[in-house]
């Protein structure tokens, strides 16, 4: 019997800071063992348990795209004991991990479909690992149009902040970013996210949505997408709950008959509509 | 801390900032000799200190805890010393009524000129500690504390 | 196979397991209070009390379990040890209920995607010898749950006591293992009709009238029911009922260590705590006692039985016995069937 | 009779609207108990009882009740909790309305289970007996001979402080037996202290019902829930039991009432009284301080006097 609850061992090979409140540090974790890395394989919105030995164990959404062989990224928000530790590991070191845990994003669904990703703030993780995944050549002609609006509430706190460069100067995507507060090179949107996306009304004609962000942001993006005549059917959302095991057995992350962790982290409006609102 | 034949004991001291750690910062500076088996740490006064911290130390391995603060009338706050002293007489009795034995946690009052008093007062709980020998109740014996409760 | 066991054999039948068994029973801690434990000698075993405390899920679920231990030296990276049982087991003196509850349990830690192996491994090695209840008390409720006093589902062994001796009954290929065993005797006509008369008189004891029937269906229109206001008002937010339930099962994981070694341990969890549900920011999904009563009550009879076909309660009483406020669950689930407007309606307290 | 002018007053005091909620008793389900009812329409008044068996401190709903005017039914120690929240400043907005009536000392439900053979299905009081009933027996018990231990040492049973007070007050008691645990142990070894301890907190299943039942315990986050810093570990390790049964009673210090609700609400019957009857017996003998009996007086842990005692520092 394989023990779902032991962690395998990755070195983290890099570690960088994301933003300006030093908050934000994205860890690229490579295998230790070869036979691991040739099983582990993942979707976009997967997420594992990260595990320091004496410190404890966290869920984190995985960052990187399934195309990118060499490394796991994970971007950790510092706030607890787990994540501390997290902070402050060093490059060579050992780090456990479970995974890949959850569903993901629903890909097949997605397929031939024009594309809306909203993120906001941190949450952006696992939507920089479904971005990316469908900008690589392999796989660009399997959804249509793909348009991200991304918000934080300063130039600073944005994430892949590279990476958004590269973006902005690609034809095959629309990306619009917006701060709460522009600073003087600022060049993009200033504006709350769902202000943001009624001014660029994205059409929801075979339209997938999907919104990651802090609640406040989703409680007011979501009646946008609805007077944007977007289907609770096609939008969706990756929820984070306490989490504990991540394989559907400790029972905290339930939501009505549903685990977050097992039967989720994402979910389709469709499908909370009819849970209790218990997150 | 090897085999009880070789222990020795192991005493954690919270000192106040302005008087008791001044006080053993004196007893250095004098080169007064005192017993090496205390552990300082400073706290900013007598008051400060949470029963909890005491009892975390008897948990994770001390034999003993020395709570030290400045005299009566003297504290930096006015009165944080008073309120530790309430606390301080409250717990040692609790705890000694549990069966932690008299002697396990102590108290004193070194001022800042006191550095001789401190050596003393080191010295002599060091002595009681001594002849009370290794703490084993309450004593988490390793981190593998936990005996799974099935057996 | 039916046998025979007298009591003046027990403790030697006792002793013959323990040579090559580690032997599971209730224990008596002090006098009214007992748990399964491990049992070293005969003696030690108490089967007076009808419901332990805590139940016999605490033998394949310890309250805490060590999962594994580490050991970090220098850059190597840990060094990992599972702990393994060594020997087969026996669960003894477990009553219907607690087993049925087992088998709630196991559908949650095993499955087709994940399987918990300490459960599963010890679920496996383990053969239950079952003990009918030839007295239950009012707070039993097993027949209106699917189960029964004298229910032998999930027992490899079922014992009956009759006064001097035990009715045994060899029921699955784990049990008949037991068909050569030097204390049973071949049970007689005698034995079986005194058996089938105590079980005839248990069962009716039983209430069969708790409305468990068709609660899902019920429980699904009362999501935001006005219900749930009153219901957790008397709740003090405790883990009584959900630590001592046999089929709850909700867990903790946390690391315990002390310089270069430690452990990974999970602890019994209750929906109950208000920091079960707490995330690091501050949020908490399950805010008040209401959400979390409703959790409590939801899961078992809506939540489970949703994914598992079935409720996760088995009737055993134990949280109206030891609920500090006598929170009843059998009120509860008059309230849930009632109709609205009629004259129920208003006696949940 | 206690019972209906208990009721007549909570009726009234609900139509007048002098009260938004009435928290008592009420009959349950099982005999020797009542259960904590809620009240809130002067019909629902009839629902309230008065007997050997209201054992739970009901001043441990206030703080979940914070909001609304509540009338409290309060036994002597109910009180004394109320007045030491008092002091700490609990009741900013709504002071509960305490509805006191004088004690006439609890029956010990466990106590009573113990003295016979079988199911108790039915127990009802009359004058001084117990009249218990199961299926095969039918015994009358001297009500006196099943008190809570912590019953046996209360010294006041009546509840002064209250605003209302329903039948008549009982004698004060100056001198009651001390707890019987706690003049047991003083007789012992410290080591013979120590395993009683060790060997009650072993049971401990941390289900924190001592905790939740006990009025004094409302901090937002408990120390054992605590994670930065952890105090202590959430397993049944017989060291962290200890560490958590230390610290609850020693937060009791100079707040406890002796209602004795830890111990009552416990599954696992761990004796919890005599942690803090001896606290109790300390900040009497130390600083003269009672739980609940001088009003304006400060809890003695958050005062001092400067002629404290001091023998025990060098």
């Amino acid at each position: 019997m394989k023990n779902p609850y032991l962690p395998i061992p990755m070195i983290l090979k890099k570690a960088e800071i994301e933003t300006s409140d030093r908050l934000l540090r994205t860890l690229e974790l490579g295998f230790k063992n070869k036979e691991d890395e040739e099983s582990f394989r993942f979707i976009p919105g997967q997420f594992c348990e990260l595990s320091i030995l004496g410190k404890g164990e966290a869920p984190f959404g995985i960052a990187s795209s399934p195309i990118e062989k060499t490394a796991l990224k994970f971007t950790i928000n510092k706030a607890g004991v787990v994540t501390t530790a997290l902070h402050q590991i060093e490059a060579g070191s050992e780090i456990g991990i479970r995974g890949p845990l959850g569903n993901g994003y629903p890909i097949d669904f997605f397929e031939g479909k024009n594309l809306l990703v909203i993120g906001g703030g941190f949450a952006f993780t696992t939507l920089r690992s479904l971005v990316a995944y469908y900008l690589h050549p392999e796989n660009r002609t399997k959804v249509k149009q793909i348009t991200v609006v991304y918000g934080a509430r300063m130039p600073g706190l944005l994430l892949y902040k590279d990476e958004l460069l590269e973006w902005e100067k690609r034809d095959d995507i629309k990306l619009v970013t917006t701060v709460d507060w522009g600073d003087k090179d600022w060049k993009g949107k200033v504006g709350l996210v769902p202000n943001v996306l009624e001014e660029i009304a994205p059409s929801s004609e075979n339209t997938c949505a999907v919104i990651c962000g802090p609640p406040i942001m989703i409680k007011f993006t979501f009646p946008k997408l609805v007077a944007l005549r977007f289907p609770n059917e096609r939008i969706f959302t990756s929820l984070e709950k306490r989490m504990k095991c991540g394989i559907g057995k400790c029972g905290r992350c339930n939501i009505g008959h549903l685990y977050v962790c097992k039967d989720g982290p994402v979910f389709s409006y469709a499908q909370l509509e009819k849970l209790p609102k218990d997150y | 801390m090897g085999s009880e034949e070789h222990w020795e004991p192991k005493i954690l001291a919270f000192l106040c900032n302005w008087c008791s750690y001044a006080g053993a910062d004196l007893a250095g500076t004098s080169r007064v000799q005192y017993s090496p088996n205390i552990r300082v740490i400073r706290v900013p006064c007598s008051g400060r200190i949470n029963p909890l911290f005491i009892l975390k130390a008897l948990q994770g391995g001390v034999d003993g805890v020395l709570v030290s603060g400045c005299h009566p009338g003297d504290c930096h706050y006015l009165s944080g010393n008073y309120a530790g002293r309430r606390k301080s007489a409250t717990l040692k009795r609790f705890l000694e009524f549990l069966g932690i034995e008299q002697g396990r946690i102590q108290f004193s009052w070194v001022s800042a000129a006191e550095g001789v008093k401190f050596s003393q007062v080191v010295d002599e709980v060091t002595k009681d500690i001594r002849r009370l020998g290794p703490l084993k109740k309450f004593k988490k014996s390793s981190a593998f504390g936990v005996q799974s409760s099935e057996s | 196979m039916m046998f025979n066991l007298d009591k003046k054999d027990f403790d030697h039948f006792l002793k013959d397991l323990l040579e090559t068994h580690d032997l599971f029973a209730p224990v008596q801690l002090t006098e009214g209070v007992s748990v399964f434990k491990k049992i070293d000698n005969p003696g030690e075993v108490s089967l007076s009390q009808l419901v332990p405390q805590k139940s016999a899920k605490e033998v394949f679920f310890p309250q805490s379990e060590v999962m594994f231990r580490y050991q970090i030296a220098g850059n190597q990276g840990p060094t990992v040890s599972e702990q393994k049982i060594e020997r087969e087991r026996i669960l003894l003196g477990a009553r219907p209920c607690d087993i049925e509850a087992i088998s709630i349990i196991e559908k949650v830690f095993t499955g087709e995607d994940y399987t918990d192996v300490y459960f599963a491994e010890k679920r496996k090695r383990t053969t239950i010898i079952g003990l009918g209840c030839n007295h239950p008390l009012s707070t039993c409720f097993c027949s209106s749950t699917g189960g029964g006093p004298f229910n032998r589902a999930g027992s490899d062994l079922f014992f009956t006591d009759l006064g001097d001796a035990y009715f045994v009954e060899l029921l699955t290929e784990k049990g008949m293992a037991f068909r050569v065993n030097k204390f049973f005797k071949e049970a007689d006509s005698e034995d079986l009709g005194l058996m089938k008369e105590i079980e005839d008189k248990a069962s009716q004891k039983v209430d069969r009238t708790v409305p468990v029937e068709g609660i899902e269906k019920r429980l699904d229109l009362m999501v935001e029911s006005p219900f749930w206001d009153r219901a957790h008002e008397k709740c003090i937010g405790c883990g009584v009922c959900t630590f001592l339930c046999p089929t709850c099962h909700c867990f903790d994981i946390t690391d315990e260590a002390v310089n270069q070694k430690g452990q990974r341990v999970r602890n019994w969890d209750s929906c109950l705590f208000p920091i079960y549900s707490l995330e690091t920011s501050g949020h908490n999904p399950r805010p008040t006692g209401r959400e979390r009563t409703r959790q409590r009550l939801m899961h078992k009879f809506n939540y489970y039985p949703k994914n598992f076909g079935r409720v996760a309660c088995v009737g055993c009483g134990r949280c109206i016995l030891y609920c500090p406020v006598q929170f009843d669950i059998r009120e509860a689930l008059v309230y849930a069937s009632a109709k609205r407007g009629k004259g129920r309606k208003g006696k949940f307290k | 009779m206690v019972q209906q002018q208990l009721r007549e007053k909570a009726k009234e005091l609900l139509s007048n609207k002098t009260v938004d909620l009435i928290i008592g008793f009420g009959e349950w389900t099982l005999p020797l108990r009542t259960t904590p009812v809620f009240i809130r329409t002067p019909e629902g008044a009839k629902s309230l009882v008065w007997n050997s068996f209201c054992e739970n401190n009901l001043t441990a709903y206030l703080h979940k009740f914070s909001r609304l005017k509540v009338g409290l039914v309060v036994k002597g120690c109910d009180a004394r909790s109320v007045t030491a929240l008092s002091l700490e400043k609990r009741f900013p907005n709504h002071p509960p309305l305490l509805i006191g009536i004088p004690c006439q000392r609890l029956v010990d439900r466990k106590k009573v289970k113990k003295a016979v053979k079988g199911e108790i299905l039915q127990a009802v009081e009359q004058g001084d007996l117990l009249l218990v009933k199961g299926e095969n027996f039918e015994v009358s018990l001297k009500r006196e001979d099943f008190l809570y231990a912590s019953c046996r040492s209360c010294a006041h049973r009546t509840p002064h402080q209250a605003h209302i007070l329903i039948g008549d007050p009982v004698e004060e008691v100056s001198l009651v037996d001390a707890h019987p645990e706690v003049s047991k142990l003083e007789g012992m070894s410290p080591e013979e202290r120590w395993s009683f301890f060790e060997k009650e907190t072993s049971r401990c299943i941390r289900c924190y019902a001592c905790r939740e039942a006990c009025p004094m315990c409302y901090c937002a986050e408990c120390f054992v829930d605590s994670s930065r810093p952890r105090w202590i570990e959430k397993s049944l390790s017989p060291s962290d039991l200890a560490f958590y049964h230390i610290v609850r009673a020693f937060h009791q210090t100079g707040r406890c009432s002796g209602c004795g609700a830890c111990e009552r609400a416990c599954p696992m019957d761990i004796r919890l009284t005599f942690l803090t009857q001896k606290l109790n017996q300390e900040v009497k003998d130390l600083y003269g301080f009672e739980t609940g009996i001088q009003p304006e007086a400060a809890p003695p842990l958050s005062t001092f006097d400067p002629e404290d005692e001091q023998e025990f520092i060098k």
